[in-house]
């Protein structure tokens, strides 16, 4: 039985189907990336996991316990962290408070976490008391993400996490981010710089609308040339 | 040449009224402000909770007065202000399950929103209405005076007289301990936090495990409080009359706008800013220049614009104040 | 048979805390004609209430209009305040020949209105009432004055017209300032008027309005001791909020002597309203006017018993006061002739305005005493 | 959290004729069962008020300025009836006439100055020099200003003192009314436009304000709170006196078996609103064939991304200028219009609750962004606005009749009056929670 | 061309931008790349027309253009991307391109009522190209869609659509690449330079995708700290110190060993030839 386990979800947008019986499934202290076509379906899929959006079919289960009923404030509190794709910081709150409610169903003291995060994107500790609406594209990305591994989540859910971020500071997030696994979170994410993405996925995900397309080790998917070539650019 | 008098004059005509209204306005603005920035829509029916919370502390201020509760010097009505504002709370939660709940949860624009708050406008207005009518009100017991005008005038031997209302006191040092609580509560306190990062991302917020339906109620429930002491405090100077609880509105909205939106400091500001403009611009400067300068007698009544055009003038100083500052003294938000 | 009257008043707006009384009043005289048995063989009157807000003239057209066309009434009490009233006499009662007898509207404009002698009112005109104030004042001794004014058509035109008065007099007007009713806070004005000065303070505004609260303010700031009080401030209301503060301050309200106001004032206890109310006697008086008339004339046609109102309201004739509607009743139909008195002393001049007898007024150890009529 | 999507509306494109017939069905109605008079009353008031909205909904449906100075337009527009059409006051231009145009040209000249100094002049200079050069402006103009005024106040106090207006045909008032707005319009929008949302709000709000005091308070330019009445009717509009007095037209209706009041009251009632349909159908065609054309695409643009418009070339604050400029004109038209009808200008009438809420109201819950919208908003809401005021004490009937006597239901019928914003306020809760997005909901 | 001197953007007291001077030649596409927060975006910004400059001058072919609104610099031929897609949320997809042109005769009102006609012929051809474009970007589907129901991507894809309604001189592209797939991306890559060698557009772009900018763009300026780091092509810069050190980075640590060796010998084989079966984008440097 995966950690997660999200099957066969059907659901969308008012009356038409964006997901149709897409499945994505994470082991303990792995990583799966989502890749695919833009509007496949893949923030979909993932607002699907965390409950943004009503599933017409389907289940989702965390840990073996079926969660596809519950709110998406319940689900962070069974464990669940998320970074969407767009608008994910506080703009009017401070980089610090930004972590802070990362923080916020935490009862124990999450000093060291922050330390950690700052220590993994040392340019927030310069601009901790600067609003998060007045940082640059890539520095909200890494407030972003730095919110949800406040959380100290089970399952990290992250929506293109290195879009718009340097390359030094997407090697030193893929790098965490396999660090982060190995302490046993498992890792769900969408990724369109997927080349990378794969080489550190031990699962992925290929959706083209809204369905699973391929399915594979993330190695498997990178060695297969008709994957390479339309979905992740040659 | 007679500096003290003319001193007098100026604080017993400008600085002291304006002084406790501008408490008043402020009170009010930080309620408006609060579920600006938080909920995210500005309230038209404000103005009708403070006279609800209003008229439900006189009716427990009137049992009170009927078993013969008293509080000593202090007005009475103090001691019913927490049911008056329970019974508030009551109310704008019990609106906010019925009526705004709704357009939150399909994401209707902030301006339907606010239709839908004159809406409530109306209805809450009729409601207190029902309760307590429409006639002038006067609740204020307790001492009247810290100090009378003729006291003063005894103690100072000055022509001028400088009399202190309790109500006056009151206001301002409420008002002061008010801000201070909500300042500390916001900034400082895990809820105060979480309503902010509520109100500048809802949905994060949502992913970051804050309760959006804590938030909401958190943010009435202080919006109550607050409204229903703005409002009796503002009864207890003047009077209670429910029609003026809705005029009170424009100022106070000019307030919570001049401040900067959303910005519980800018609130406070623009209220003192518009009760001063309001009373220092259409003051006669005639008594004070007769003080000063003895032997100039003055024909008319060196007044910059007549009363009639002081409340004109606080939006003028409003505009003018937007033109530098787009949004507020303060920085406040825009939806 | 069933007759109806409407009464148009400012249930809702800046008003609103005068119209109850005021539309009781009314009723009263016409539950008083129902009861008796004697109006147009047996008929029975009944009320029929419209908002006219007093301050939305297009409310209140659309509210008489509604009284008229579909409620049919035969008669008007209102408007309550003056542009509301000219409004819905212009735009409906004028052209459905309605009669209108408004209790409170008391701008001077109203009387050299063409109303094809459609509208009358039970209130006097202004201009009287500042000629009785002036000469008030002066017997008090009083040369310096300041004046505030409710920012309406009446505060407006009865400030004016007894600031040109008491200058007339010789006495003098160190400010003329409006306040508006209804606003949130009166510090300016009273700071303007303590600046200009004056040995008393002329409050023409009203007394659960802003009047109160300059006076207040005047009061707590020790600004003035004195105050003058014309109708708009002359009331219970008065007595309950400054009571013996206002020791030695004078005023006038147009209102009769002796019986008939005595007795208008035992009638609304009895039926639970407080008939010292601004106005209310005189909305009983309109009603009164209406329903004799109507006696008077044999038929509910307002086109032809508007004729009669002013022949009931004058002398000669046998004195009516308040609570003599029956008597009224029986001495039409025996074909006497009547003076209706009313409760206000009503006496139509000119276009059909209340000429006005005033009752000078001194508060003396909290309380508002009569001092004599004039 | 959930995603929500708008659902689409019922009906599709049936919708509005539906709820159009459904309006009419109501007015006929009315007019059926409470005489035609009043129904014709609700509707012209109704027309006017549609014209109202459709003003606010060019400005806030189409660019999303939002202006809640509607009052201050519509009584500037009002104004204009009063300055056109009433006769001149006989010697009162004579003696202060002159004294009050020198006061305004002062003003003028002083604002220009200002406006030049803060253009042209260095930032130390203009912090002294614009102060200085307003209130030695100021000073001037009330030295001026206030000697003129006496003299024009003191002629014939009860019935004019003031300027009084050029005794021209009524109609001319209209247009006039909406360039009084226009040119208030712009003057405004020079100086506020660049505000966002709700501080452009308050702003006008403040605006409303000032314009009505200005009205309220200045008694040479329109009697102030003393009110001017007897604006003469517009053509082809005839008094009812006269058509009574008419022995052809008594002669007339008695063959359509009408009696002379009657008859004289709605044809009145119907010419008037022959007049605003035409008028009210004019604005709807001029402002679809903008809506439905680049211009309004470019509008909407404007509208939901002012950033992203610029940068494809779209002069924002022109154009939002522009159309802030059009939507006051319009509402300064129907001002003119309701003063027209009303026969009387009375300025303390203009309060914010009714000329600028109730017409949001009407422009939000027609469905902002829609010019049918703003109509069927418009008179449906007016007719309940007139409505509630008889159903309100009708229904503390209902609901007493069933109680015992007693001080309760004594209380309760007493507040009967209250009825009517409460069921004005259930009715808008109720429109706007069964179809939030407003009747017509823009496509 | 344009050419930037001495330029200067503060915020309070923090400078974005720090006395930075570059040139874009007319026919180039140049490419902008630097860390997070290097002052690049506001740079953009500062050029576009939203911020203005606190010191310093842009000119555009030799006339002065420092601090024009953005709506004037369009006319002039300048048009640009945001990093945050500024789409029109409510419009259709298709009028989002349609409303672009801006020499529309149905924008002035008097036409909207008189010239229907022409109107008519104008929207006729603009509809057409719309649906090119449309077409081109492979969204041709979501023509009838509210722009504010795109996916991120599509309105990224959308961004870059509104500039090819018309006929630009240069267009500054702020992170097209973000959060676009990576061959749709090659498509768009392919799309820039065709504009670029028929149409003679100058791009300026910026893009953290290495293997985009090194295929595309010659020359490359690097910013870090609001000031010019280096500048040359992209061979060059890839290979500088300075750059992978503050920038480009030197690649997973974390991997399994055996992984990152088989890596680099693949690099190594393919040498400079980016684009092609190239594993970590900015593998060149590795
Ligand atoms: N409004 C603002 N107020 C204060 N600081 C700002 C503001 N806008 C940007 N900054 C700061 O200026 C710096 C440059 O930001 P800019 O957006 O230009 O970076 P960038 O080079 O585009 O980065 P990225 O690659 O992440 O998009 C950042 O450090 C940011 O925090
Ligand atoms: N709020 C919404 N309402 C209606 N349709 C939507 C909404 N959001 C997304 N869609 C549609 O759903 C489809 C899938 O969108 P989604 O955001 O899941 O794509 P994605 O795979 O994440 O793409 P990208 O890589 O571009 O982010 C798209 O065609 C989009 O147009
Ligand atoms: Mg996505
Ligand atoms: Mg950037």
């Amino acid at each position: 039985m995966s950690f997660l386990d999200a099957s066969d979800m059907v659901g969308g947008y008012g009356a038409t189907n964006i997901l149709h019986g897409c499945t994505l499934q994470v082991e303990k202290g792995q990583i799966a990336v989502i890749v695919g076509p833009n509007g496949a379906g893949k923030s979909t899929a993932m607002k699907a996991v965390f409950g943004m959006l009503n599933l017409r079919e389907g289940h989702v289960k965390l840990d073996g316990e079926d969660i596809t009923a519950l709110s998406p404030q319940e689900r962070v509190k069974k464990g669940m962290g998320f970074v969407p794709q767009v608008n994910n910081v506080f703009p009017t709150m401070s980089v610090e408070e930004n972590l802070e409610m990362g923080a916020f169903i935490r009862e124990d003291d999450f000093t060291d976490t922050m330390e950690q995060v700052y220590e993994l994107f040392p340019i927030l500790r310069d601009k901790r008391h600067q609003n998060a609406g007045e940082l640059s594209g890539g520095q909200r990305q890494q407030v972003a993400v730095g919110r949800a591994l406040m959380t100290k989540p089970k399952l990290l859910m992250l929506d293109e996490p290195t879009a718009g971020v340097s390359p030094i500071v997407m090697d030193e997030l893929f790098d965490r981010i396999i660090e982060v696994a190995r302490t046993g979170i498992s890792i769900l994410m969408v990724e369109q710089n997927a080349r990378q993405a794969l080489e550190i996925a031990d699962r992925g995900y290929v959706l083209v609308q809204g369905a699973n397309k391929y399915t594979d080790t993330g190695a498997a998917l990178m060695a297969d040339p008709e994957v390479r070539r339309t979905f992740l650019g040659g | 040449m007679d500096i003290l008098n003319a001193l007098v004059a100026i604080t017993n005509y400008i600085l002291i009224p304006a002084t406790a209204y501008g408490s008043q306005l402020a009170l009010g603005a930080l309620g408006v402000t609060l579920i600006y920035g938080i909920l995210r829509f500005s309230n038209f029916a404000h103005g009708d909770t403070m006279a609800f919370g209003t008229a439900i502390t006189i009716m427990v201020t009137w049992g009170l007065q009927a078993m013969g509760v008293s509080f000593g010097p202090l007005p009475t009505a103090l001691l019913a202000l927490p049911v008056g504002i329970a019974a508030t709370a009551v109310l704008v939660l019990a609106t906010d399950k019925l009526v705004y709940s709704y357009y939150r949860r399909v994401r209707a624009a902030p301006v339907v929103i606010v239709m839908v708050s004159v809406g409530v406008m109306f209805m809450m207005n009729a409601l207190t209405r029902f309760l307590i009518g429409v006639d002038d009100i006067n609740f204020a017991d307790g001492a009247r005076f810290v100090i009378t005008a003729r006291e003063f005038r005894d103690m100072t031997g000055l022509a001028e007289p400088l009399p202190i209302r309790s109500s006056q006191i009151i206001t301002i040092v409420m008002a002061a301990l008010i801000v201070a609580a909500l300042f500390w509560f916001l900034n400082r306190t895990r809820t105060g936090k979480s309503m902010r990062a509520f109100s500048d991302n809802e949905d994060l917020a949502l992913l970051s495990g804050i309760n959006p339906s804590r938030v909401v109620a958190v943010t009435w429930i202080i919006a109550a409080a607050l409204a229903t002491t703005a409002g009796v405090l503002y009864g207890l100077d003047k009077s209670f009359k429910a029609f003026n609880y809705f005029h009170l509105l424009l100022p106070i909205f000019a307030s919570a706008i001049l401040g900067g939106l959303g910005n519980p400091l800018g609130a406070i500001a623009g209220g003192f800013v518009i009760a001063f403009s309001e009373i220092g611009v259409t003051y006669a400067w005639k008594k004070v220049a007769g003080y000063l300068l003895p032997a100039f007698e003055p024909d008319g009544l060196l007044q910059l614009l007549s009363t009639e055009y002081k409340f004109a003038v606080s939006f003028v100083i409003l505009i003018a104040v937007l033109l530098f500052k787009p949004t507020g003294l303060f920085k406040g938000k825009s939806v | 048979e069933d007759v109806k009257i409407g009464i148009s008043l400012g249930f809702t707006g800046p008003l609103e805390s005068m119209s109850p009384a005021m539309a009781a009043g009314a009723e009263l005289a016409m539950k008083e004609v129902s009861d008796s048995g004697k109006f147009m063989g047996g008929a029975t009157v009944t009320p029929v209430r419209g908002d006219s807000t007093c301050a939305d003239a297009a409310a209140a057209t659309a509210t008489v209009e509604r009284l008229v066309t579909t409620e049919g009434v035969k008669g008007i009490v209102g408007g309550m305040c003056s542009g509301e009233t000219t409004a819905s006499l212009q735009n409906v009662a004028m052209p459905n020949g309605m009669v209108m007898i408004s209790p409170s509207a008391t701008s001077p404009a109203l009387s050299s209105l063409e109303d094809n002698g459609l509208f009358f009112r039970t209130a006097p005109s202004d201009a009287r009432q500042s000629e009785v104030m002036t000469e008030i004042i002066m017997e008090h001794g009083i040369k310096e004055v300041a004046v505030t004014y409710t920012n309406n058509d009446y505060g407006k035109g009865l400030a004016d017209s007894f600031q040109a008065a008491f200058e007339a007099a010789g006495g003098k007007v160190t400010i003329n300032a409006a306040h508006d009713d209804g606003k949130s806070d009166y510090a300016a004005e009273v700071g303007a008027l303590a600046s200009a000065g004056g040995e008393a303070l002329v409050v023409a505004g009203y007394v659960d309005q802003g009047g109160s609260a300059i006076t207040r303010g005047a009061i707590d700031s020790g600004a003035f001791s004195t105050f003058v009080f014309p109708d708009g401030m002359v009331g219970d209301k008065l007595q309950e909020n400054f009571g013996a503060e206002v020791n030695g301050s004078f005023g006038q309200i147009p209102s009769a002597e002796g019986e008939g106001k005595d007795k208008f004032m035992a009638l609304a206890e009895a039926a639970g309203f407080n008939g010292s109310d601004v106005y209310a006697g005189e909305a009983y008086d309109a009603a009164a006017l209406i329903l004799l008339s109507m006696a008077a004339a044999g038929t509910t046609d307002p086109g032809v018993y508007k004729d009669k109102v002013m022949d009931i309201a004058n002398a000669p004739g046998e004195p009516i006061l308040a609570g003599e509607l029956g008597k009224a009743l029986e001495l039409i139909a025996a074909g006497t002739d009547i003076d209706y008195i009313g409760a206000s002393s009503v006496e139509l001049i000119g276009a059909g305005e209340s000429a006005g007898t005033f009752r000078e007024i001194e508060i003396k150890d909290g309380v508002i005493e009569t001092v004599k009529y004039r | 959290m959930s995603q929500h999507q708008p659902k689409e509306a019922w009906g599709g494109q049936w919708r509005a004729p539906v709820l159009f017939a459904i309006m009419a069905a109501l007015l006929v109605f009315e007019g059926l069962s409470n005489g035609w008079n009043g129904a014709l009353g609700i509707i012209n008031m109704g027309l006017i008020s549609a014209i109202l909205a459709l003003g606010v909904n060019v400005q806030w449906g189409y660019a999303g300025l939002f202006n809640v100075g509607v009052v201050g337009f519509v009584a500037l527009g009002g104004l204009a009836p009063v300055l056109i059409a009433m006769p001149p006051t006989p010697g009162a231009f004579k003696a202060g006439g002159l004294g009050v145009l020198l006061a305004l040209a002062v003003a003028i000249v002083t604002l220009g100055l200002a406006v030049w100094i803060n253009k042209t002049q260095a930032k130390r200079i203009r912090l002294i020099a614009i102060p200085a050069a307003l209130i030695a402006g100021f000073f001037a103009y009330r030295a001026l200003l206030d000697p003129a005024v006496a003299m024009i106040e003191a002629i014939n106090p009860s019935a004019t003192g003031y300027l009084g207006g050029l005794g021209w045909p009524t109609l001319i008032a209209w247009p006039v009314g909406a360039l009084m707005a226009a040119a208030a319009a712009w003057a405004i929008g020079k100086t506020a436009l660049g505000l966002r949302s709700d501080y452009l709000a308050i702003a006008t709000l403040g605006i409303g304000e000032i314009i009505v005091s200005v009205l309220r308070n200045e008694e040479w330019l329109g009697r102030g709170v003393m009110n001017v009445n007897g604006i003469p009717r517009p053509w082809p509009v005839p008094y009812e006196i006269d058509l009574q007095n008419d022995p052809g037209f008594v002669e007339r209706m008695a063959s359509f078996g009408l009696d002379p009041v009657t008859g004289s009251t709605i044809l009145v009632k119907l010419l008037y609103t022959g007049l605003f349909a035409v008028i009210l159908l004019a604005l709807i065609w001029a402002s679809e064939m903008a809506l439905k054309s680049p211009w309004g695409r470019m509008m909407r643009a404007i509208r939901d991304n002012e950033i992203s418009a610029a940068a494809m070339g779209k002069h924002v604050t022109k154009r939002h200028l522009q159309i802030f400029i059009l939507g006051s004109a319009v509402c300064g038209l129907a001002g003119a219009m309701m003063i027209t009808l009303d026969g009387q200008m009375t300025p303390s009438s203009y309060n914010p609750l009714r000329y600028t809420f109730l017409i949001w109201v009407m422009v939000i819950v027609g469905g902002s962004g829609n010019n049918w919208g703003s109509v069927l908003g418009g008179v449906l809401i007016w007719y309940l606005w007139i409505k509630a005021e008889a159903w309100g004490p009708d229904m503390m009937e209902f609901v007493t009749a069933q109680m015992s006597e007693g001080s309760l239901k004594q209380h309760l019928i007493d507040s009967a009056a209250h009825m009517r914003l409460l069921t004005m306020g259930l009715i808008l809760l109720l429109v706007l929670r069964f179809s939030p997005r407003g009747l017509l909901p823009e496509k | 061309m344009i050419r930037v001197e001495n330029l200067h953007k503060h915020f309070g007291g923090f400078r974005a931008v720090d006395n930075a001077s570059l040139e874009i030649a007319t026919g180039s596409i140049t490419g902008l790349i630097g860390p997070n927060g290097a002052g690049k975006s506001t740079l953009f910004n500062v050029i576009a027309g939203v911020h203005k400059p606190t010191s310093g001058t842009v000119t555009m072919d030799g006339e002065d253009i420092t601090g024009l609104a953005p709506h004037e610099l369009f006319h002039k031929g300048l048009l640009r991307t945001f990093q945050i897609a500024h789409e029109f949320p409510s419009m259709t997809v298709r009028e989002n391109l349609m409303m672009v042109p801006g020499d529309q005769s149905g924008e002035s009102l008097w036409n909207t009522w008189f010239h229907r006609s022409r109107i008519a012929q104008e929207e006729a051809a603009l509809l057409k190209k719309a649906d090119e474009v449309l077409d081109f970007l492979t969204i041709s589907h979501l023509k009838d869609e509210k722009a504010g129901n795109l996916s991120g991507g599509q309105k990224k894809l959308l961004e870059l659509g509104r500039t090819m309604m018309v006929e630009a001189k240069i267009v500054f592209l702020d992170e097209v690449g973000a959060g676009v797939n990576r061959t749709l991306l090659n498509t768009i890559g392919d799309a820039i330079v065709r504009l670029n060698k028929e149409r003679g557009y100058t791009f300026c772009v910026i893009e953290h995708d290495m293997d985009f900018i090194g295929r595309l763009c010659d020359p490359v300026i690097v910013m870090a700290e609001g000031k010019v780091l280096a500048e040359g092509s992209a061979e060059t810069i890839m290979q500088n110190e300075a750059v992978i050190e503050a920038y480009l980075g030197r690649g997973l640590k974390n991997k399994v060993k055996a992984e990152i060796d088989s890596e680099t010998a693949r690099h190594e084989s393919h040498g400079a030839q980016p684009g092609l079966g190239d594993e970590a984008g900015h593998g060149g440097a590795a």
